[in-house]
């Protein structure tokens, strides 16, 4: 025998699941709404997507040049928070906002922490926070689809207007709103698909769809189409199924997750209801990006045999 | 506010106008006591008891002595008196009267009497013109909006300590960042009132 | 100008200052607690800003944990330099220490010279490294090189040499123990600064079991024992160990070491010279040398044979003229 | 216990002094001070009734106005004729009250409105401020409710501020409120 | 009835299927046995012979110096060349050196002392002690101990585990197709000793034909044959017991605080073979597979043959291994050389190729919480192991670190590749050292 | 430990300085720098305290027992942020009002208390007027720098003159709260950065 034996510490066998694969399945089931999108908001989408994700690879590269570490854009995260990211843009913007959006999200939000998996926010979600707040005007000038896009509103604000669409367009995708956010019905086939590849559990999308749903429809007085209207529109099912569940800044035990599903359920709610911002997923999901470390250190799960 | 009910009173000064994350208030000892949640909950409790108190007894100093005697203009200084003292006298009877509790929130006193927090609050009370009952709920929401956001920061704080942070932003820069990030998810709750 | 005014203001401020100043003084006087003395002294000299900057709940806080040691005097960033000076006066920090002493990694084995048994692949850490058949050297008692005294050493003393051993910065050390109490191998002692000549290796196992693995070990073999002009280096359990009570650092161990496993600082080699002129001839250093360096007849001039001493110094304590000195060669 | 006297006469002495040094100072600024207030308040007065040259004050209950919107009103005087109404309205905004200074004259114009102390956002909201949003109400009629639109003005309504529509909704509500107690007032 | 299980746990690759087909067969008889004075858990044995005595198969050649501790017995007949110091697997060790004679004459200490319907339970215990047999499950607890539970603690479940959970290995499971009656001999006398009236052996539903076979053998019997989801580690005693019987053994705790024992079933085998014909414990069975071996086998050695020959045995290795496992992939040691003796507990010798063997470097944690999932004692890895690589072991130890069975799951499922148990046992290693000073 | 009187006064301005190196008295720091102008003003009304409660407790020193050192301070420097914002109030009315509650709470800054405590009561009123000058200019300084840097992302000017011209979409949020946190944090470590560099 020329070289030695390895020698290392049980296990000594790994599961073939990894990073890139995870984060590859992601990027997977969101190609259908992307496809749609760009079908729907034409170059405008396209060029908002590309440029979100080539800018966040890029600052990824870069930083973990300057700082001498491993360059690990082949893990497709930077790709999924610039897809994301764009995801969350409405097809309208002016170029520069999904390029410092994407910077924004990629150097301060997760490298100033240290990289994947070390931020304690959604750098996607802090990213179009920090948009929203800082070109208002930008960021809430929706167009509805087509080729001739008109400038419109999103359809959670047009609730009870004429021009209200029905819940058949929300749900299909034939509405105005964020590049991301418009069909419902690709984005819960993407779903399914994380579901069936074990990257996401149903945990936290169904907690915080369920919640918001029974309380929608209790505080609208037992309205089932209102309560259906508000689950199809809006960024709900793009924030349930892919923003909540981010591993990195959710709860790493189940009973934390689901607390977290439910806090993300009330206060989306609650600021839909009652709040300034038309949209209340983004921001609930930031809210309870906070408070996750503070949830997962009171739901540490009893272990085996211990008495507490 | 003059008029506004409790329960705005309270979403307001512990949400959307959150002491610490919007109106800058209380800034140093939220970023010096929060390196763990254990001390940050104690800070948080003690800070909301004594702002509580606070609250009320510079409300009585300002409308029964200040006011009738004509004497608004020594207000700082009237009340920073008030509030020392009362620290101090909060902490020499708390040592007296529970050690547990002392032990638990003791420690935290000194560091209150600086603490512009409570200034602040006490000199915002009377400025927007609050009765008492609008007093008390306003301080103890300044003060929960104050524990709540100083223990989620410890929180996470802990969790930074295993990260890998690049150098140069390590300690207080990366703690600012992370107030940032608080911050902006605390606009969320704007235009809740 | 609105005298009342004035004067009532006056009045008022001056009753609540008289009233919560003697309220204060009479409080702190009743409910007095007992203090450690020394957390009053450093609390004293603190700005009782009570500002928390130092990440303590308050200046008491803060004093008891530099009196307890969890914090630096320099820990407060409001009282600056003055105040960090003022906290060392106070904990008299400077407490006489009868000897300074360091801490010193008791292997030499690194990659030039020991053997390894198998390839590591796992957590960078002495401690995971040695649970796995004592660590991938084919020596079991020789340092692992992943580091784990680094990472707990704050004054940045110790380090993994390019080879893969620790070595300690002599100048940082502060002998504060947090390494050896971590080294999984107990391999890193406490010696004096001064001493120079220490036995680097700490394998216990026999000599041609050990020669197999690591060419640079002490195999045991007592050349050093026997060639000690002082008693002062004794084999025991297959190891040689010097006592430096004893020790003159005259380094005859180290030059007759067969595998080089004693370490000693050359550059302090000494040799002892004889100042002729207030030589008077006694010869008593004659007598007491361990290796007949001195030449001279009794009354006349002695001179040393720099060639032969060996620096132990002697000659030095024998001369009842002091006209011995040391010499670096 | 004789240490304890010391103590207190010493922290006294050193209250009275600064109480004395405060009580000097107040002396010697509130005049100032109070003329600075007024000036504000008039100024604000003056900018939305400019020819007006005098006001004062309206008991509102004792008027029968119980708005909880409308917190002060004047009349606004010029040599001794009644020529309008100013009053000061608090709608609530994007970020809590807004303070609004409504000018109407006799013959049911607004003569202008000012925004005063408010905690909107700046660079939204806080446009407010801006003639660009504020001059829009001059001038315009008080017989219809004015509206807000999104695009563009016209004479019964105003163009939002682009992005911050709920302090522009805020501000004519508080416009709308003050009409309504001109209204009750010139009746 | 439904398949019984626990919470948490994996389900890593098999890998059975290059031995689980492949009968026991006896290994060649070694020259010399390096005999390991210590092969268990609790103090080594002290030796009773010594250079140049002749023994014979089955003399004691070391005895017990403690109750916690079994004596071993020599494997072959013939002259003891040296008491000394020897490499045996993770380092040095005092062996006795034994030169076969090649007759292999029995000892005349080995006798059949009764049936299991003679002796009493005490008997029992006593040969179960002087055969020397200890926990073949991998532990090497010796077995006497766990039969001797203190007055105040009743033991009412008595498990064989046949769960053979590991991958890779096969040895139990052979082991279980083609001596199942000497298996139920052994439980039986278990129960007696323990005077417990209904036995459990619990196997793995991946193993459809052992549970056949068993249940035949255990025809007549008060023995209920659990079959078991197949999910690793459904073999660990605590995570059997809660699945057999819904108890909990308490943190900290040992299984007879929930009134039960649980014994490997090659234990039981070995309990059956000294009732029986008074052989002591001086050969087992083992699994040698893996990637890199020619020809993978179950082989019955004998205690002390290096292993080495066994590897040649098995037509040697196919290609240069990589790493070297003794045991199976998730539990098993690795070591740095064979050339060192078989002992009571060598379950398996697993050869990787140079591919397998190497692991992925790990990235950042992404705090999936997979590892979370998995573990079947509710911890969690990811805390207590970043904490531990930051230095942090008091915070590792507060988050249980203590309570882990070092099981692997967490390890194995984490997609970053983090060496998580590495972590935990790094905050287990500094613990114990740190409460010993 | 003696320091020549330029170096009193060159310590607050740098080397210790108030908001970098000590992370002290931040609410202000972060509140009111929305504008350079608003952090230069704020700045120098805590120099003014700062210098002016300094000398008065150097003169004092003496007569100030040790006990009661903390109330007599504090009673001494409200007495002057008083006295500022009366004068602010009367002269600069529109200073005072956008500075607002941050004038009041000049008397829990930290950095005064600290001084007091630190330098004031144990050295003469000319070296207490050069350290109170130095630290105070040190904070004047960098709340102007900060409110520059928020100024001219967040609202595209300086001191109130417009830089960019109408096309300059400024970065709303750096005015905003989160801005000051973000914009402190970054500057911060760019500082960290520079230090190193130098070591
Ligand atoms: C940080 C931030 C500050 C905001 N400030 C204001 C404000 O001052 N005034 C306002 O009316 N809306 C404000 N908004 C609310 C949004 O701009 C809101 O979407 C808009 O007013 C209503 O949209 P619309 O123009 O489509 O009706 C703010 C939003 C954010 C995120
Ligand atoms: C993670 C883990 C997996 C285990 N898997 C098995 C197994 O598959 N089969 C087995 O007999 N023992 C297994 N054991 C050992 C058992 O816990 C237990 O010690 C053994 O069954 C007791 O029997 P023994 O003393 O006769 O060896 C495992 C232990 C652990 C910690
Ligand atoms: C110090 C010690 C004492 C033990 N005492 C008992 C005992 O009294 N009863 C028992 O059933 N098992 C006892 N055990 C056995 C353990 O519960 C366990 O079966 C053994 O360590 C092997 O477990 P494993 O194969 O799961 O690792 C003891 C183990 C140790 C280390
Ligand atoms: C299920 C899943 C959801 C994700 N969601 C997001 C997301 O919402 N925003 C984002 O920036 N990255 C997301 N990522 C990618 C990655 O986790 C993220 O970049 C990290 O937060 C960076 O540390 C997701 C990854 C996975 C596996
Ligand atoms: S001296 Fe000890 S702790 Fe340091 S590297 Fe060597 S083995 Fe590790
Ligand atoms: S840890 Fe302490 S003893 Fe060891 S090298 Fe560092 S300073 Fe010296
Ligand atoms: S499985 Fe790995 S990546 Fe996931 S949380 Fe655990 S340690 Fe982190
Ligand atoms: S923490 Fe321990 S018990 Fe839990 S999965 Fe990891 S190795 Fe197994
Ligand atoms: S300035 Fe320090 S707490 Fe506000």
């Amino acid at each position: 025998m020329e070289s030695k034996l390895i020698v290392s510490s049980s296990p000594h066998i790994r599961s073939n699941q990894t990073v890139k694969s995870i984060m590859r399945d992601v990027v997977i089931a969101l190609v259908p709404a992307t496809l749609y999108s760009v079908y729907i908001f034409r170059m405008n989408a396209l060029l908002t997507i590309l440029l979100a994700i080539i800018t966040a690879v890029a600052t990824e590269a870069v930083i973990q040049k300057i700082r001498k570490k491993p360059i690990t854009i082949s893990d497709w995260s930077a790709v999924i928070t610039g897809l994301l990211l764009a995801f969350n843009l409405p097809a309208s913007v002016p170029w520069w906002i999904p390029v410092i959006g994407a910077i924004f999200a990629i150097a301060i939000v997760k490298h100033a922490f240290g990289g994947l998996g070390q931020n304690f926010m959604n750098p996607a979600l802090a990213a179009r926070a920090f948009l929203v707040a800082s070109w208002p005007v930008e960021m809430t000038s929706w167009i509805s689809p087509g080729v001739d896009a008109v400038s419109t509103a999103t359809p959670l604000t047009l609730w009870g207007d004429k021009m209200q669409p029905s819940i058949m367009d929300l749900f299909i995708g034939n509405v105005g709103g964020s590049l991301g956010e418009t069909s419902a019905l690709l984005l819960i086939i993407g779903g399914i698909y994380l579901l069936y590849r074990g990257v996401i559990k149903i945990t936290i999308p169904g907690m915080y769809i369920g919640t918001f749903a029974i309380l929608t429809f209790i505080f609208s007085g037992f309205d089932f189409t209102f309560t259906l209207y508000s689950l199809v529109s809006g960024g709900l099912m793009l924030g349930a199924i892919y923003m909540a569940t981010d591993y990195v800044s959710s709860p790493v035990n189940t009973k934390g997750q689901l607390i977290f599903a439910f806090g993300c359920g009330l206060i989306t709610f609650v600021i839909r209801t009652y709040g300034g911002m038309a949209e209340g997923v983004s921001f609930s999901i930031l809210l309870m990006n906070v408070a996750t470390p503070i949830i997962e250190r009171y739901t540490t799960p009893k272990i085996f045999g211990g008495a507490k | 506010m003059q008029n506004a009910s409790i329960f705005v009173i309270l979403v307001s000064s512990i949400l959307v106008n959150n002491f610490v994350l919007s109106r800058f208030l209380g800034v140093c000892p939220f970023l010096g006591v929060s390196k763990q949640v254990d001390t940050s909950i104690g800070m948080g409790m003690a800070v909301t008891f004594v702002m509580t108190i606070a609250g009320v007894i510079t409300y009585m100093v300002q409308y029964f002595i200040l006011v009738p005697l004509h004497l608004e203009y020594l207000q700082i200084v009237a009340f920073i008196l008030v509030i020392a003292s009362l620290v101090q006298f909060v902490e020499i009877v708390l040592q007296k009267i529970s050690p547990t509790l002392y032990q638990a929130l003791g420690v935290f006193l000194p560091l209150i009497t600086t603490n512009c927090a409570v200034l602040g609050l006490a000199i915002l009370n009377i400025d927007d013109k609050l009765n008492l009952v609008q007093t008390i709920f306003r301080s103890m929401g300044g003060a929960i909006g104050f524990a709540l956001a100083i223990v989620l920061f410890a929180g996470i704080r802990e969790k930074i300590e295993l990260s890998d942070v690049p150098e140069p932003f390590k300690g207080f820069p990366i703690a600012l960042i992370t107030a940032s990030l608080m911050s902006i998810a605390f606009l969320g709750f704007q235009g809740l009132v | 100008m609105d005298v009342k005014n004035i004067l009532s203001a006056g009045l008022s401020l001056a009753s609540m200052g008289l009233v919560f100043g003697a309220g204060l003084a009479f409080a702190s006087q009743k409910f007095a607690v007992e203090k450690d003395p020394k957390v009053e002294a450093v609390y004293a000299v603190l700005p009782s800003a009570n500002c928390g900057g130092c990440g303590y709940a308050g200046c008491m806080q803060f004093a008891e944990a530099v009196v307890r040691g969890d914090a630096k005097p320099n820990g407060c960033p409001v009282g600056g330099e003055s105040v960090a000076e003022k906290i060392g006066d106070a904990l008299g920090v400077e407490i006489e220490e009868s000897e300074k002493m360091i801490a010193r990694v008791l292997c030499k084995g690194d990659k030039d010279h020991c053997a390894i048994k198998y390839e590591y692949s796992g957590l960078e850490s002495c401690i995971s490294a040695n649970m796995l058949e004592s660590g991938p050297k084919a020596c079991s008692f020789g340092c692992l090189g992943k580091g784990d005294c680094v990472s707990v050493c704050q004054f940045d003393a110790i380090h993994i040499n390019e080879k893969g051993v620790a070595e300690v910065d002599y100048e940082k050390c502060t002998a504060c123990g947090a390494c050896i109490e971590i080294c999984p191998k107990d391999l890193i002692e406490l010696v004096p600064a001064t001493q120079h000549v220490v036995v680097d290796c700490k394998n216990e196992e026999k000599g041609g079991f050990v020669k197999k693995n690591c060419d640079i070990a002490c195999i045991a073999c007592g050349i050093c024992e026997r060639s000690c002009p002082f008693d002062a280096i004794h084999v025991v359990n297959n190891i040689a160990s010097i006592d430096y009570e004893k020790c003159t650092q005259c380094m005859i161990c180290y030059e007759k070491c067969p595998t080089n496993a004693i370490s000693a600082d050359e550059t302090k080699k000494m040799v002892a010279f004889i100042e002729e002129e207030n030589c008077i001839g006694c010869s008593l250093c004659k007598k007491r040398c361990p290796v007949d360096a001195i030449e001279g007849e009794i009354k006349g001039k002695h001179k040393i044979d720099p060639e032969k001493c060996i620096g132990c110094g002697e000659c030095i304590e024998a001369c009842p003229k002091d006209t011995i000195i040391m010499k670096n060669i | 216990m004789k240490e304890i006297i010391t103590l207190g006469l010493k922290l006294l002495l050193i209250s009275l002094i600064a109480a004395l040094a405060l009580g000097y100072a107040n002396d010697a600024t509130k005049d100032k001070i109070f003329e600075q207030r007024e000036m504000a308040n008039k100024e604000a007065r003056i900018a939305v009734m400019p020819d007006a040259d005098e006001f004062e004050k309206i008991d509102l209950e004792q008027k029968g106005i119980t708005d909880d919107i409308i917190q002060e009103g004047y009349t606004a005087i010029k040599s001794d004729s009644l020529i309008g109404y100013v009053f000061k309205v608090i709608p609530k905004g994007y970020g809590g009250a807004v303070e609004v200074i409504v000018g109407i004259s006799n013959d049911g114009k607004l003569t202008g409105v000012r925004i005063g102390n408010m905690n909107e956002t700046p660079g939204l909201g806080a446009k407010s401020k801006d003639i660009e949003f504020y001059g829009q109400y001059n001038g315009m009629n008080t017989t219809n409710e004015i509206g807000v639109s999104k695009s563009a003005s016209s004479d019964t309504e105003i163009k939002a501020i682009s992005g911050a529509t709920i302090t522009s909704k805020a501000v004519t509500k508080g416009v709308n409120h003050a009409i309504d107690a001109f209204k009750g007032l010139s009746k | 009835m439904g398949l019984l299980t626990f919470r948490g746990g994996i389900h890593p690759p098999h890998g059975k299927k290059y031995s689980e087909k492949k009968a026991i067969e006896k290994a060649e008889e070694p020259k010399i046995v390096k005999i390991p004075l210590s092969q268990h858990i609790g103090a080594p044995c002290k030796p009773i012979v010594e250079k140049g005595d002749f023994v014979k198969v089955g003399q004691k050649i070391g005895e017990p110096l403690a109750f916690v501790s079994a004596p071993v017995h020599s494997s072959v007949s013939g002259v003891v060349k040296a008491v000394k110091s020897e490499k045996i697997a993770g380092g040095m060790g005092n062996c006795v050196v034994i030169e076969s004679d090649g007759k292999f004459e029995i000892s005349e200490e080995v006798s059949s002392k009764g049936t299991v319907e003679t002796l009493s339970g005490k008997e029992i215990l006593a040969i179960i002690k002087d055969a020397g047999i200890v926990g073949m499950g991998g532990a090497g607890f010796p077995t006497h101990v766990k039969l001797s539970p203190p007055p105040d603690k009743k033991i009412d479940l008595l498990i064989l585990n046949g769960a053979e959970c590991e991958p890779y290995l096969t040895a139990d499971h052979r082991l279980m197709l083609e001596r199942a009656d000497d298996i139920v001999y052994g439980l039986k006398a278990l129960m007696k000793v323990l005077d417990v009236k209904k036995g459990y052996i619990g196997i793995e539903n991946n193993k459809p034909d052992a549970i056949k076979v068993m249940t035949e053998a255990a025809k007549g019997e008060n023995i209920v044959i659990q079959p078991l989801k197949t999910k690793y580690p459904q073999g660990a005693e605590k995570q059997l017991i809660n699945a057999i019987s819904g108890r909990e053994v308490p943190s900290g705790g040992l299984p007879m605080e929930a009134g039960a024992v649980v014994n490997n079933v090659a234990t039981a085998y070995a309990i059956a073979d000294a009732i029986k014909t008074g052989m002591p414990l001086i050969k087992r069975i083992c699994t040698v597979t893996g990637s890199a071996i020619k020809e993978p086998k179950n082989l019955e050695i004998l205690v002390g043959t290096d292993l080495t020959e066994i590897v040649n045995q098995c037509g040697g290795f196919k290609e240069e291994p990589g790493k070297i496992l003794l045991g199976g992939p998730m539990m098993g040691r690795a070591t740095s050389s064979i050339d060192v003796p078989s002992t009571k507990t060598t379950s398996g010798i697993l050869a990787f190729n140079r591919k397998e063997a190497i692991i992925e470097e790990p990235s950042l944690c992404i705090k999936c919480g997979k590892c979370v999932e998995v573990c079947p004692i509710n911890l969690l890895p990811v805390y207590i192991s970043a904490n531990a690589e930051n230095g942090n072991f008091e915070k590792a130890e507060k988050l249980n670190a203590m309570d882990c069975i070092e099981c692997g799951s967490c390890s194995f499922v984490c997609p970053s590749k983090r060496r998580l148990l590495e972590g935990i046992r790094l905050t287990k290693n500094r613990i114990r050292s740190k409460k010993q000073k | 430990m003696s320091k020549t009187k330029l170096q009193i006064f060159t310590n607050g301005l740098y080397k210790e300085n108030a908001t970098f190196y000590q992370l002290l008295g931040m609410c202000p720091t972060l509140a009111v720098t929305t504008s350079a102008v608003n952090g230069l003003g704020m700045g120098l009304a805590t120099t003014a305290v700062l210098v002016l409660a300094n000398m008065a407790i150097s003169l004092l020193r003496n007569f100030i027992p040790n006990k009661i050192r903390i109330p007599s301070f504090i009673v001494v420097i409200a007495t002057f942020v008083t006295i500022i914002g009366m004068v602010m109030e009367g002269y600069l009315p529109a200073l005072y009002s956008a500075l607002g509650l941050f004038i009041p709470l000049i008397v829990v800054n930290c950095i005064i208390l600290g001084r007091a405590e630190a330098f004031a009561y144990s050295n003469n009123v000319i070296d207490s007027f050069l350290d109170g000058l130095g630290m105070g200019l040190g904070f004047a300084l960098s709340l102007t720098i900060l409110g520059s840097v928020r100024e001219i992302l967040g609202a595209g000017s300086i001191f109130g003159f417009s830089l960019f011209g109408a096309s300059f979409k400024p970065v709303l949020i750096m005015i905003l709260p989160p801005g000051a946190f973000l914009a402190l944090g970054i500057l911060m470590a760019i500082n960290n950065k520079y230090k190193s560099r130098k070591a």
